[in-house]
């Protein structure tokens, strides 16, 4: 196990959080902060991801994919939002479970429908093809990197904009009593609509840029979405730099698990056994982690408020 | 002013109707020989169970899990694997005889997932709201890759029982006859929820979910209230587990994976949540458009989708409460 | 006596893809021959066991069916098969040939007409033999993916770097990727269907490693290549069966299929194209309600395969002849040309395990 | 100022109001007395568009008010003090204090000036205050929004005396710049020497309105249970 | 004199830089009602939660009833006779009135562990949770889900509670607040006779309740208790005047 294995790994761990955080941060508005159960941001990262894929084919450029990534998911998140989110605030947070639970169906069949079953082609653009050579002899894909300082930027700007904005302070004072704040002036109703479609952008600004690193075909949102889940409420919900550093810890963790557990299963077992106990019990960390984190810190890592 | 004591006379009829409504419909079923419409009011009534086991944690309680999942397909390996020890002559772990009655297999399935929900319970339970919900999902992910990694049983492939566990002398492979069987456990789980919501327990247990800190001040612990609340509650959704591995012959993860927990959530929801036959209603609904759009498009999801949303939306409390709107009451 | 076929296969979810070019090789199969007195009935199980398992139910109980087929997945297929074949039913398999039908759990109603799951692996671990002295090997943590190991291993003689088990439905692969550059390994073995192997294979492109990747042809089928892209040019995989391969019946079945679907092939719609033939063929000589007679019908396997020579073995699974394959650009399109004979009249392992 | 006439409002399919009438002038305070459950709240929340409600006329400066979104009522110029405080238990207090925040006379400073205690508290989530110290933060998040038209419910309830004679002094104060001011509050004997005017509400409906001076003994007895 | 039935030594609780609760005694005797005032953020309702088991102390301890109740969490507290009221009415939205005070009677009862027979038509819970809403002047109100009940009407749940679970003792955070005046009235003679079954510890803000009730009053400033004694002689402390009472004292 060589040095530059291991901060090869460690980077990747990294790398993997905070592609994690670029895939929640729209969750992290929608639910952390307005407090919407949003089942369907997986379909929105999916809708993010297909557009992309759509037009960078048609047109031959990532980056006009990209914009139409952003533009195509947030008309569907202020769609989704004015049609059927709206009529939904006032109400339990379960039926905005089985409202966006129904959403998902809609939209991944819908994607079927247009796109067809099988995936699409969605290559990372010319300009981050590629490897580069980091100091201490590792080679690192460009693009991977460049999704490093996207999350970094989302990160950033996400933090700000709630916690440092009068738009922020609303959003939030909004989840807490949005009658009282209507009641002093503010128009919420087109606020939560900004905020849905924003979220919803931010799906599907990830589910483009991840996307071109994975595959990009119907359902491919599911798992983020559970993933997402579990990072923003080992974060503390509401909190920004909670998810962040909670998608950081599973970042690692998960790299790690993958990466030691087989090797240390291999100290008493064959390799074939080994692999497959080591992965076995690799797939069950994270969410090993996430019960113990909940069980001794039950608002999470960085719980906001109180 | 609401009238006093009114006896809910509307929201009665529309419970009864509900739950009858599996058994007419397997009975047409099988006189006019469609034995297959018998089967699918047989999953009717054991979805209706598992929904009806969330239901008491989830609607009475306000214990919102999505992880249900890990009772239910506790359940169902249970009967998997005594039916593939019992078929295979070997004695079970814990020296336990292996016998395949559905009734030891029922009663083994409820105490296995009745002390896994009490251990999940116990710790789940020191946190609320949106973390109670990703706690339970971790345990039901735990036991889902456990079933996908252990190679013992299947892995990821499931495993076939084959042919139906016994029950006594019946022949439980006859359609009619496993849907009765499973139609007497959905009405002994119906009676099981009724009774216990109209306890004081269950007066107790609807004040912890509205409200812990007053049931606190009472003198009343929320959590221990809740806690035996969720080992039920998990008992119930297991015995229906290990129901719907009889039904199809057959257990895999996919019985433990968190779309399941999901769906169970669903069909609370879609049917009306703390309402008797509200998760009744919603699996009834669930599975026959499911079946019925499915024959119509292979777009069948799409609608499926409009349909759920068309319920959300236009009836607060789901179907139950466009059947029967609550009145006020004793919760 | 009129036949009724069951074809359940995957049309929604992630994995409609593969279904889709089954139900329409299958669906080919029984235009060309034009036979009055067949009926298909198609249903989608939504990639769920479960829905599976109630369709089956469905389609012996109330439609009587004489024969399934269709299911692309294992365990979708292990929750379908052995019941059918418990209550009489024919099944014959498309695509999914799990270890444990082929060996003890054989039965005689139970007929495979695409392989056994271990083949593919086992070509390529003769493969690497010519190629490779120590490689990584690479599959998901499931009874297919071990499958696919052991397999690769039967025949593969050369020094292991590395064996490693990735969660099924994982979708980033850098830690995996990074093990792989620093094994000093001269070669990769993966086994990653749909949209696992899209991912890594973008992933591995990016990552600047040197080391080639070769992979069964599930990896690299028709229904994951576009996605892929030119990452996967020049891929070396195997198959029961390519595009290119030189015989009169392939050239048939590719142009029909193309002018039918406006599309290429894949493997599956192969498979399910053969499985439709092998029915009908015995279907012409035997009753359904006659089930002896029909097995020896089946078994007789009395088809024009697009993948040549097709016979059956003891196990009721393919002898056949496994090539190995390459992907290649053709007018644009990617897709895979064979290049030569890996095996020749191969059956499986399992094979001496059956009792029937 | 405010106009209310014959005012009916719903929770749902039940009624809460049968006809409430209720005036404000430019610069009056106007005092809105009842028992518990008669309906002040409600009328309250009517008037802010935050219950479903009929009225003949339902007006606030010179523009009709029935039916508008409570948003829109509220940029009118009504600074609403609920009862039950309802602060943002997520923002801190000087975010609760800017959140709503409309230019005016009234500013951080000021509001911080007249309770020293949230200056203290500046940044303390407002979800962990005192019960008094929320209070004053309802009030000061109101007045931060410089309404014309200030609607305080139980204006005092949980403030400790020095801070309630802060509050009605303050009251004072804020008449003598011309703001209009509805209040309700348990304390008559401190609520009434401040109002102009008094409207006093039974079983949802006007029953009695004149200037305080004259809501004699048995009036009080019969609506205020004195 | 009787031996205290609440006794309260040397409490201390801090969030943070902040001391709510610094070295607090006091305790409540048998028969009578202890008055505690103080400023907005005095640690009032810090300290009724330290009592009452919702806020842990740092220091100091707590004995109800002759047994050190430090430790022990809210519910055990409740069980061992001690009763709270909240000063934000904490209640069941769902529930009806007389279902609250009939959960307060099966939770005196301790038969919460029940699950067979049917609550409504209990004659043994029902009776005694009718009187207790009577008491309170809410009989008429019995049947409103407690959603609907008027911010008032909730105050006076909050003491029919308290009444039904027939307490040793009673905490009492801001009864008074609310109420109107009237229901000020009726509530400061209701417990004036209640005080000979349960001594009421009670925070309150309404100074003629507060006069007309209290055997003692302590005032609490800044987490410190700075005087203790009779009404007579709060209302003449220089100190408990500028920082209290103001003119209303007079
Ligand atoms: N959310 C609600 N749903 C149904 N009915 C309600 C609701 N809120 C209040 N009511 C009813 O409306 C009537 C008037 O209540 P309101 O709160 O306006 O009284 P109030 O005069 O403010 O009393 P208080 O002095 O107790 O605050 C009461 O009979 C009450 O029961
Ligand atoms: N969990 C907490 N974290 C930080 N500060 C807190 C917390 N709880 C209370 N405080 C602070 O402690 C102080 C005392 O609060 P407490 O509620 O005990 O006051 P009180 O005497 O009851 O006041 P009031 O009469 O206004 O109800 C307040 O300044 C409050 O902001
Ligand atoms: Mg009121
Ligand atoms: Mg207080």
């Amino acid at each position: 196990m060589s040095l530059p294995l291991l901060i090869e790994q460690a980077l990747n761990g990294l790398q993997l959080g905070i592609m994690l955080f670029l895939m929640a941060a729209g969750l992290t508005l929608i639910f952390g902060v307005m407090g919407v159960i949003n089942l369907a941001h997986g379909s929105l990262y999916m809708v993010g991801a297909f557009a992309c894929a759509a037009v960078a084919a048609a047109s031959g450029s990532f980056w006009l994919g990209l914009a139409a990534s952003l533009a195509a998911a947030a008309v569907a998140g202020a769609l989704v939002e004015t049609t059927v989110i709206r009529r939904l605030y006032a109400r339990d947070h379960l039926d905005q479970v089985l409202a966006t639970f129904a959403l998902i169906l809609i939209f991944s069949e819908g994607t079927r429908w247009l796109f067809g079953s099988f995936p699409l082609y969605l290559d990372v653009p010319p300009l981050l093809q590629g490897a580069v050579a980091l100091p201490g002899g590792v080679q690192y894909p460009a693009y991977r990197l460049a999704v490093i300082g996207l999350g970094i930027a989302v990160a950033i700007g996400l933090y700000l904009l709630i916690a440092r904005t009068r738009l922020g302070m609303r959003i939030r004072a909004g989840e807490n009593d949005r009658e009282m704040i209507a009641a002093l002036g503010v128009d919420i109703r087109s606020l939560n609509t900004i905020v849905f479609a924003l979220g919803a952008a931010l799906a599907g600004l990830a589910g483009a840029t991840v996307g071109a690193l994975q595959s990009v075909q119907v359902g491919m949102g599911e798992p983020v979405l559970i993933l997402a889940f579990v990072v923003i409420v080992i974060g503390g919900i509401g909190s920004v730099r909670g998810a962040f550093y909670g998608a950081l810890l599973i970042g690692f963790v998960d790299t790690a698990g993958r990466f030691f557990l087989p090797r240390i299963a291999g100290l008493f077992l064959p390799p074939a056994d080994a692999g497959l106990l080591g992965s076995g019990l690799a797939s069950m960390l994270i969410y090993a982690v996430m019960a113990v984190i909940l069980a001794l810190r039950p608002k999470g890592l960085f719980a906001s408020h109180a | 002013m609401p009238e006093r004591h009114a006896i809910p006379v509307r929201s009665l009829l529309a419970s009864l109707a509900i739950v009858l409504f599996p058994l007419a419909y397997a009975l047409l079923a099988n006189l006019s020989g469609e034995t297959f419409h018998v089967t699918l009011a047989t999953r009717i009534a054991i979805l209706g169970l598992a929904a009806t086991g969330l239901n008491l944690a989830l609607g009475l309680g306000g214990l919102v899990s999505l992880g249900h999942a890990a009772f239910f397909g506790i359940g169902g390996y249970v009967a998997g694997i005594v039916a593939s020890h019992a078929m295979g002559g070997e004695p079970l772990p814990f020296g336990l005889p292996a016998s395949a009655q559905m009734a030891s297999v029922w009663a083994l399935a409820m105490l296995a997932a009745g002390l896994f929900a009490l251990v999940v319970g116990a710790i789940s339970l020191r946190t609320s709201g949106v973390a109670f919900i990703m706690i339970t999902l971790a345990f039901a992910q735990l036991v889902f890759y456990l079933a996908i990694a252990w190679p013992g049983y299947g892995g990821e492939d499931g495993m076939a029982l084959i042919l139906r566990n016994p029950f006594f002398g019946l022949a439980t492979m006859r359609p009619m006859t496993f849907f009765l069987i499973a139609f007497g456990a959905l009405l002994a789980g119906l009676a099981a929820f009724a009774i216990i919501k109209a306890s004081r327990f269950g007066a107790a247990l609807q004040a912890a979910r509205q409200n812990p800190d007053r049931l606190a001040a009472l003198g009343v612990r929320p959590d221990r209230i809740q806690l035996v609340a969720f080992v039920i509650s998990g008992a119930i959704t297991a015995l229906a587990g290990a129901l719907y591995a009889d039904l199809n012959r057959f257990v895999s993860p996919s019985m433990l994976s968190w779309h399941m927990s999901g769906e169970l959530i669903v069909l609370v929801v879609l049917g009306g949540v703390g309402r008797l036959a509200g998760p009744l209603a919603g699996a009834t609904l669930y599975v026959l458009l499911e079946h019925f759009l499915g024959g119509v498009t292979e777009r069948w999801q799409f609608f499926l989708g409009l349909a759920l949303l068309l319920v959300v939306l236009m009836g607060r409390g789901g179907l139950m409460s466009l059947l029967a709107p609550k009145g006020a009451g004793h919760g | 006596e009129p036949l009724k076929i069951g074809l359940i296969t995957t049309l929604s979810g992630p994995g409609a893809g593969l279904g889709i070019d089954t139900r329409d090789g299958f669906m080919l199969a029984v235009e060309q021959s034009g036979a009055k007195d067949v009926e298909v009935l198609v249903e989608d199980d939504g990639q769920k066991p479960e829905l599976a398992v109630q369709i089956a139910d469905r389609m012996i109980q109330s439609e009587d069916v004489d024969v399934l087929t269709g299911i692309v997945f294992s365990n979708i297929l292990m929750a379908v098969a052995p019941s059918a074949t418990a209550q009489d039913k024919f099944y014959v398999s498309t695509n999914a040939a799990p270890a444990a039908l082929a060996g003890a759990g054989c039965h005689p109603l139970y007929f495979n007409a695409a392989y056994q799951n271990d083949n593919l692996h086992e070509a390529m671990g003769e493969y690497a033999n010519r190629e490779y002295k120590n490689m990584v090997i690479m599959a998901p943590n499931y009874p297919a993916g071990k499958d696919s190991l052991t397999g690769f291993k039967r025949y593969y003689k050369g020094e292991l770097a590395g064996e490693i088990y990735t969660q099924l439905g994982q979708t980033d692969y850098a830690a995996e990727i990074a093990q792989i550059r620093a094994s000093g390994a001269d070669g990769v073995f993966m086994f990653l269907p749909g949209g696992m192997g899209i991912a890594f294979m973008k992933q591995y492109a990016q990552s600047g490693s040197e080391i080639p990747v070769i992979g069964p042809g599930f990896s690299f089928s028709q229904d994951v290549l576009p996605a892929i892209g030119d990452a996967a040019l020049g891929v070396k995989n195997s198959g029961q069966w390519a595009k290119n391969l030189d015989n009169p019946a392939s050239k048939r079945f590719v142009e029909a299929f193309e002018a039918q679907y406006d599309r290429l092939p894949s493997i599956y719609a192969v498979q399910a194209y053969d499985a439709a033939q092998l029915i009908l063929s015995a279907h012409e000589s035997a009753e359904p309600s006659d089930t002896e007679a029909f097995r020896q019908a089946l078994l007789k396997a009395d088809i024009q395969s697009p993948r040549g020579k097709f016979s059956f073995n003891t196990n009721q699974h393919p002898i056949q002849d496994i090539y190995l394959t390459e992907v290649v650009k053709e007018d644009g399109v990617l897709t895979n040309h064979t290049v030569e004979t890996i095996f020749t009249d191969h059956g499986d392992a399992y094979a001496a395990d059956c009792q029937m | 100022m405010l106009e209310v006439r014959d005012l009916s409002a719903f929770y749902g399919a039940s009624q809460a109001l049968f006809g409430v009438d209720l005036s404000v002038e430019e610069g009056e305070v106007v005092a809105l007395a009842g028992r518990n459950g008669m309906g002040k709240t409600t009328t309250i929340r009517a008037v802010c568009g935050l219950v479903a409600a009929r009225a003949e006329s339902l007006r606030f400066a010179d523009r009709d008010i029935s039916g508008m979104a409570s948003f829109r009522i509220a940029r009118l110029g009504i600074g609403l003090v609920p009862e039950g405080r309802r602060c943002f238990r997520a923002l801190s207090v000087r975010e609760n204090l800017l959140v709503a925040a409309r230019k005016g006379p009234w500013t951080l400073e000021r509001v911080e000036a007249l309770f020293p205690r949230l200056a203290e508290r500046r940044d303390q989530s407002a979800g962990l205050l005192s019960g008094g110290e929320q209070q004053m933060v309802a009030i000061g998040r109101a007045l931060m929004t410089n309404p014309r038209l200030l609607v305080l419910d139980e204006a005092t309830e949980g403030l400790a005396p020095l801070i309630r004679q802060e509050i009605w002094s303050a009251i004072k104060a804020l008449k003598s710049e011309r703001l209009s001011i509805v209040v309700v509050d348990k304390s008559l004997a401190e609520l009434l020497p401040v109002a102009d005017r008094c409207t006093v509400l039974s079983n949802g409906r006007t029953v009695w309105t004149g200037r305080p001076a004259d809501l004699d003994r048995s009036l009080q007895e019969r609506f205020l249970g004195l | 004199m009787a031996e205290p039935i609440l006794r309260v030594a040397g409490l201390r609780k801090s969030y943070g830089g902040l001391t709510v609760t610094d070295d607090v005694s006091l305790d409540l005797r048998p028969g009578e009602i202890h008055a505690l005032i103080g400023p907005n953020g005095a640690g009032k309702s810090t300290l009724i939660g330290q009592i009452c088991g919702s806020v842990m102390p740092d220091a100091g301890s707590v004995s109800f009833d002759g047994r050190d109740i430090t430790r022990w969490n809210t519910a055990e507290r409740a069980r061992a006779g001690l009763g709270r009221t909240f000063q934000i009415s904490t209640i069941l939205p769902e529930f009806t009135a007389l279902a609250h005070t009939m959960l307060a009677v099966q939770a005196r009862q301790g038969t919460s562990f029940r699950f067979f027979r049917p609550t409504a038509l209990d004659r043994s819970l029902r009776d005694p949770a009718m009187q207790a809403l009577a008491r309170v002047g809410l009989d008429g109100r019995a049947e409103i889900p407690a959603a609907s009940l008027s911010h008032g009407e909730r105050r006076r749940l909050e003491v029919a509670l308290v009444l039904a679970l027939g307490s040793k003792a009673l905490v009492m955070d801001e009864p008074m607040a609310g109420m109107g005046s009237e229901g000020s009235r009726e509530l400061t003679a209701l417990l004036s006779q209640l005080r000979h079954e349960t001594p009421i510890l009670m925070v309150e803000h309404d100074m003629d309740a507060v006069f007309a009730l209290a055997d003692r009053i302590s005032v609490l400033v800044y987490g410190r208790i700075v005087a203790t004694g009779t009404p007579d002689e709060i209302r003449s402390d220089r100190l408990v005047r500028e920082a209290y009472l103001g003119e209303a004292s007079a």
